[in-house]
């Protein structure tokens, strides 16, 4: 199991991380899943994000170890189609947050091939380092 | 002449030229003066949404000091994601005095962000002129085009930073119909693109557009009218699988320059992948406008 | 499209029939008042192209909505000159519908 | 000021006397201003004690009572009784809680008898500044003004009626029925709705009692409790009611067809019409709206020179009434949410998604389709239906917060119904929850998911995308963790149950309080559910919130039930502890009217007036009064100021 | 003689609490049926609201001699009479901005919401009333009146 350096038990509490990073109550989540019917990065995802609400609600720790959070394309979908309110995409945010905070980068130049790289624009690659990388 | 502060974004400057110079030889048709701030910088592309962040806003309030310091009430953005990124910035520290008063401690080179400036998009701007306005400055209509225009994220979403109704915006409908276009309903038009995911998951766009172009066809499209260098990327340059047919995406802009009359090649300057040039000549919208 | 809250055609319009009438117009009556035109509820009467032994233009029908007249009676109520008038053909279900109103 | 006040102490066995030295008390008591006798007793509850009471103000010539004993909200009345039998006024009798606030709190010491002493000392204090009050007595109109023609406004009318009361039934419509009219079979017995409201219509339409007034509204509502005037405002129906054979001669005649409001827009009628077979009364309705008829100037009559009896009149004017009534009834049911709000699900307008209420037109055999279930874009028979629940409810952020109760059962019944008319058919329904609490419906319930073909999802639909003439719905299980996509040909929306439209005005001419969500409040949410929170109007049904018929029926019942029990009475007889104006002080500020909750207080020639069966004694005038010219009886300044000073010291 | 003069021997605060009839005295009741204790310091005065409740009835009180005052009624939205708890805490808000100009002391005045079954609040009302105002010592601002 990893652990963070100087933490140990009194780490604070990956939903309690959450939403004090992302600035909204996990707990008010019923579970519709409005969220995860439009999501257009969904058939991609390793869990969609009602159920890493669900996690979350449960202060489950191993959330992170999921890669919907990478998957995510913060198309705000599902923040505007919340019946409770939840701003999903800074949930998701928040947990990207979380992972990048224990030094693991989830993309890098070095992982694209020479020649895409010079064929994606700058707005792709921008976006995508400021949301994968620390 | 009316004139404006314009923010163009890195996008508009390279791969998405053609959305700037389109855009400009419009706005200058109607009399609009759009003045490029002398000094800008990368808004940051994408807004961060974590309350650690603030750092990541730098970039988006550094152009608003821009803004400031050339004395204007509003800055004009053509590229979606600059002005959802800017918009953003801009309410969350007009809503936040502590955080304005910590970012400005932190620039402490730049004068204090005042949080006064108004972020405006193109569309909203033309959209103030008025759909009358615009149809009476036609010179070259879009009789005959089927154009379904194609929102993406961006632009509508959060509501908060968005220029229209989330789930059933309009505005881009308002415009192409007084230039004379036919438009298209897609039900797809405010469906993400995949937006940055291309970079790590470069096979998730072709899905993506796949669907949205095979939905903008269904419904009777001949053409995308996009305002987002990052959609027109996925939906163009990517575009949907190999086998699969794909419409002409224009910049909105494009289609403005050429109903307000400019030379094809100002309108068509970077390149499309899918040209549009077979099928705007078939509706005869490459020839010289009538006087 | 309508913001009207019941913009969906009705299932069962061909139940409903209407009546119809035919347009009668006697042309050499007419003086032109424009009257009939302005008040068909249908919009079927249009200016003549040719003018009358008066020397006035008089009302025909629109080219294709022969078969719109609904036998109101509007047009023969208002001519000040007795110049129209309908026959009223009794209402059957095949006569088609068409969905007047807002 | 009273000065031959009798104080009595009271035990109550050891309860009081344990911590209370009562002796010590009773020697105090006696020894105050104004007492002219002080005694205690085991138990002043009991009839000895009552007794005892009774014989001492005859015996001293007492014109005034305080009772040291338990708390007054336990037996004011039995003292009250006690020394009214004795020719004391009731209201001259004051309570000194040395029980509840006093000898059950506190230890026996000194300090706690020292407390019961100020107690009685405020008491006394009170009590000698008592004035004899006397019961307001008002007569009683007994009729009643029933507001709304669905099932809940009938079973009140009914209710009513039979046992002996004129009721007048105002419907804003043309006809009797409401909501349940417009049901194909109801849950979950499958009982065909028109079939079990029709008789009540017919018998309600029949009663002696009841006056029906139709296509009618109540504009103003004048009185309190007891005595209202209801002023009725009855449109024109342009039909002479009497004259109407209901023979439907007009309808052919007719040329104008519009979408019908009975059939939700998917059947048509003509301009003049009967929104469907049983309608009651049976009188034809001419919609000037949409007759071609616009202006003054009759042109088109066809309808009338169809018509045999000669009942069109296209002179009718609307006209009013006033009608006096002792009790109101407020049953003006619901609406639901539009399918125009649901911005998401049918951005186009696409014709096949539809709502609930319209799917129960396609099922009903008085429907368009006869009953036969086929999609409005192409009449073709749906071979997939999606439903979607929680259309709009439990949607805080965009539609209504709270659940609408109905749509669970509403929808298991419509993918039974479909069912079983296409057996082959798919039926999707996306549920978040499912709430069945009603006598047999969970059964009913499972019996529908027990259905091949019926699939219950677990999950919200984001989004429906038309593609190729069929309905491509967004949706996810979230039982599998999966996004969902289905095409169907059909999708039903169970939307939210609101309100009905003018609520808020009827609400506001009644006087009546609405909630957040525009419901009609109810006086308590558990223990006063029919009455509002104006005396004398009660409610019925889904314009106090989302119910089903049979609660709906029950709730009307109940409203009727509280009518009666206000009838039961030959006169009101009010409390007397209410506001009074000393109308020499009186400046007429109007700063009264302004806080009075109940809008008992008005201005007459620049005088404040209180309205006697409005006024319920709370006093909150009392300090708004500059001049000191307004006070609730028994609990007026002076006496409260004195209460104070025999307290605090 | 039952009742001294407090003032000279050790001092124990008095407490005037205007109760409304419906919600705070019925609470005040049920603090009586659970036997719950509380100090004997507090003198009840039963009115039908809160919104009876005259400002000019708090500085009559610290007139007679009282060195706190409690105002209890319904919680808000659950008023008996719609509103009168609302205009109840209207006055009290605006009386407090004056207290300490007269030269009352802010805490020695307070406004509670008691529902009817609230009686361990009640008590509990009572205990910490007491034991502010008997911190703030005995009320001397105001020369007492004669009797």
């Amino acid at each position: 199991m990893k652990t963070s350096m100087g933490s140990g038990s009194t780490r604070i509490p990956l939903r309690q991380q959450v939403e004090e990073l992302c600035e909204q109550s996990i707990g008010t989540c019923y579970q519709c899943g409005n969220c995860s019917s439009g999501c257009p990065m969904g058939p991609w995802m390793d869990a969609l994000p009602n159920q890493l609400i669900r996690r979350l609600q449960l202060g489950l720790e191993d959330t992170t170890r999921f890669a919907s959070p990478w998957v995510c394309a913060s198309c705000f979908a599902c923040g505007v189609r919340c019946p409770k309110g939840i701003d999903v995409p800074r949930v998701m945010e928040a947990l990207r947050v979380v992972g990048l905070r224990s030094g693991e980068d989830h993309i890098g130049p070095h992982t694209i091939e020479k020649k895409r790289l010079s064929q994606l624009p700058q707005i792709a690659l921008v976006a995508h380092m400021r949301k994968a990388t620390g | 002449m009316t004139s404006l502060a314009y923010y163009p974004g890195c996008s508009l400057k390279r791969f998405a030229s053609g959305c700037e110079i389109a855009g400009l030889e419009a706005a200058r048709r109607l009399g609009i003066e759009l003045v490029e701030l002398e000094r800008w910088n990368c808004c940051g592309t994408v807004f961060s949404m974590s309350s650690g962040e603030r750092m990541h806003h730098l970039g988006s309030l550094r152009n608003l000091v821009r803004v400031q310091e050339a004395g204007y009430p509003e800055v004009v953005t053509m590229c979606a994601m600059c002005q959802n990124t800017l918009r953003q910035v801009n309410n969350e520290v007009r809503g936040d005095g502590d955080s304005l008063a910590m970012m400005n401690r932190f620039m402490d080179e730049e004068p204090a962000y005042r949080g006064e400036v108004e972020v405006l998009h193109y569309l909203t701007l033309l959209d103030r002129l008025g759909s009358e306005a615009i149809a009476a400055r036609v010179e070259r209509p879009l009789t005959g085009l089927r154009v379904a225009p194609y929102y993406g994220c961006t632009l509508v979403r959060p509501p908060s930073a968005g220029i229209d109704d989330p789930e059933d915006p309009n505005i881009m409908e308002r415009l192409l119909e007084a230039l004379g276009a036919k438009v298209v309903r897609d039900p797809m038009r405010v469906e993400c693109c995949g937006a940055y995911m291309g970079v790590s998951k470069p096979g998730t766009i072709n899905v993506r557009a796949s669907a949205i172009h095979g939905s903008a066809r269904n419904s009777g499209a001949e053409a995308l009218a996009t305002m987002c260098p990052l959609c027109a990327h996925n939906l163009d340059a990517v575009g949907p699988a190999p086998d699969e047919p794909a419409l002409v995406v224009f910049y909105f802009t494009q289609l403005v320059a050429l109903a307000l009359g400019a030379k094809p090649e100002q309108c068509l300057a970077a390149t499309q992948r899918v040209d549009p040039r077979p099928l705007l000549s078939t509706k005869g919208l490459l020839e010289e406008p009538q006087p | 499209m309508t913001e009207h809250t019941y913009w969906r055609t009705p299932l069962d319009l061909e139940r409903w029939p209407i009546p119809r009438g035919q347009v009668v117009v006697l042309a050499e009556r007419c003086k032109g008042c424009e009257l009939c035109i302005e008040h068909c509820p249908v919009q079927m009467l249009t200016w003549s192209a040719d003018y009358n032994a008066k020397g006035y233009r008089y009302p025909v029908i629109v080219a294709g909505r022969e078969e719109a007249c609904i036998a109101c009676g509007y047009c023969q109520s208002v001519c000040p000159d007795f110049a129209i008038y309908v026959e009223i053909r009794l209402p059957s279900p095949e006569a088609g519908s068409c969905m007047t109103g807002s | 000021m009273n000065n031959r006040v009798g104080v009595f102490i009271c035990h109550c066995g050891k309860n009081i006397a344990r911590t209370v030295d009562v002796e010590a008390l009773r020697k105090e008591a006696a020894g105050l201003p104004g007492v002219e006798w002080a005694e205690d007793d085991m138990y002043l509850c009991s009839d000895p004690g009552q007794q005892l009471i009774r014989e001492r103000i005859a015996e001293q010539n007492l014109d005034a009572v305080v009772v040291a004993a338990c708390s007054p909200t336990l037996h004011t009345t039995t003292f009250r009784r006690a020394v009214e039998s004795a020719g004391v006024n009731p209201f001259r009798l004051e309570i000194a809680n040395i029980r509840e606030q006093c000898s059950w709190v506190h230890p026996g010491t000194a300090e706690t008898t020292h407390k019961a002493a100020a107690l009685v000392r405020s008491g006394v204090e009170k009590a000698r500044r008592t004035q004899p009050l006397e019961p307001i007595h008002v007569g009683l109109q007994r009729a009643v003004v029933v507001i709304g023609g669905g099932v809940a406004g009938i079973q009140a009318a009914l209710d009513i009626a039979e046992a002996g009361y004129p009721v007048h039934l105002v419907e804003q419509g043309p006809n009797l029925g409401g909501r349940m009219a417009q049901l194909s079979e109801t849950f979950p017995t499958l009982d065909c709705s028109s079939c079990i409201l029709t008789p009540k219509m017919v018998e309600v339409s029949h009663h002696p009692l009841v006056t029906i007034h139709t296509l009618a509204e109540v504009t103003d509502v004048e009185g309190s409790i007891g005595n209202f005037q209801v002023r009725i405002r009855q449109q024109p129906r342009y039909v002479i009611a009497e004259g109407c054979t209901g023979c439907g001669d007009c309808v052919p005649a007719c040329p104008q067809v519009v979408p019908g409001e009975f059939d939700r827009g998917l059947g048509a009628r003509k301009a003049i019409y009967i929104p469907f077979p049983q309608a009651v009364p049976f009188t034809y309705t001419l919609d000037r709206e949409h007759c071609l008829n616009q202006g003054p100037l009759i042109i088109c009559d066809r309808c009338a020179q169809a018509c045999e009896p000669r009942a069109i009149d296209f002179d009718q004017q609307p006209s009013e009434e006033l009608v006096e009534a002792g009790a109101i009834v407020l049953a003006t049911g619901c609406d639901t949410l539009p399918l125009s709000h649901f911005r998401e699900y049918g951005h186009d307008r696409h014709p096949d998604v539809i709502d609930g209420l319209m799917f129960e037109r396609l099922l009903s055999a008085s429907g368009p389709t006869h009953g036969e279930i086929r999609r409005p874009s192409d009449h073709r028979v749906p071979k997939s239906i999606a439903f979607v629940q929680c259309a709009g409810s439990r949607d805080p952020e965009r539609g209504k917060a709270y659940c609408s109760q109905i749509c669970c059962m509403y929808t298991a019944k419509h993918a039974l119904l479909y069912h079983h008319a296409v057996p082959d058919g798919k039926v999707y329904i996306f549920y978040i929850d499912i709430r069945a609490g009603g006598k047999g419906y969970e059964e009913f319930v499972e019996r529908v998911r027990a259905e091949d073909g019926i699939n219950y999802i677990r999950g919200k639909v984001a989004k429906l995308i038309p593609k190729d003439g069929k309905l491509e719905v967004w949706g996810v299980d979230t039982l599998l963790g999966e996004q969902v996509k289905v095409e169907v040909d059909l999708v039903v929306l169970a939307t939210a149950l609101v309100p009905s439209q003018g609520i808020q005005e009827l609400a506001r001419v009644a006087r009546v309080a609405i909630d957040g969500d525009g419901f009609l409040s109810e006086a308590h949410p558990k223990l006063r559910p029919v009455e509002s929170q104006t005396r004398g109007i009660y409610l019925a049904g889904t314009a106090q919130g989302p119910r089903d018929i049979s609660a709906t029926v029950a709730h009307a019942a109940g409203a009727a039930s509280k009518v009666l029990g206000l009838f039961s009475h030959d006169e009101l007889v009010e409390e007397p502890t209410i506001a009074r104006v000393n109308e020499a002080l009186c400046r007429g500020c109007s700063f009264c009217v302004s806080v009075c909750p109940y809008d008992a207080i008005s201005l007459h020639e620049g005088t404040a007036h209180v309205n006697e069966t409005l006024c319920r004694g709370c006093g909150a005038c009392t300090p708004a009064c500059f001049a000191a010219a307004l006070g609730p009886r028994g609990f007026e300044d002076d006496q409260i100021l004195a209460q104070i000073r025999a307290l605090a010291c | 003689m039952l009742i001294g003069d407090r003032k000279q021997q050790s001092y124990e605060p008095r407490i005037v609490a205007f109760l409304c009839n419906w919600c705070a005295y019925a609470g005040a009741d049920l603090a009586g049926t659970q036997r719950l204790s509380y100090p004997p310091n507090v003198r009840v005065i039963r009115l039908m609201c809160s919104g009876r409740v005259d400002p000019g009835f708090i500085i009559e009180a610290f007139l007679e001699g009282a060195d706190g005052v409690i105002v209890a009624g319904c919680h808000p939205g659950e008023c008996h009479y719609e509103h009168g708890n609302r205009l109840a805490e209207r006055r009290m808000t605006t009386l407090q901005h004056l207290l300490g100009f007269i030269g009352i002391e802010q805490a020695r005045v307070r406004l509670a919401w008691v529902s009817a079954a609230e009686g361990r609040k009640f008590a509990q009302l009572i205990e910490t009333t007491v034991e502010e105002v008997r911190a703030l010592g005995p009320f001397q601002q105001f020369p007492r009146r004669a009797p």
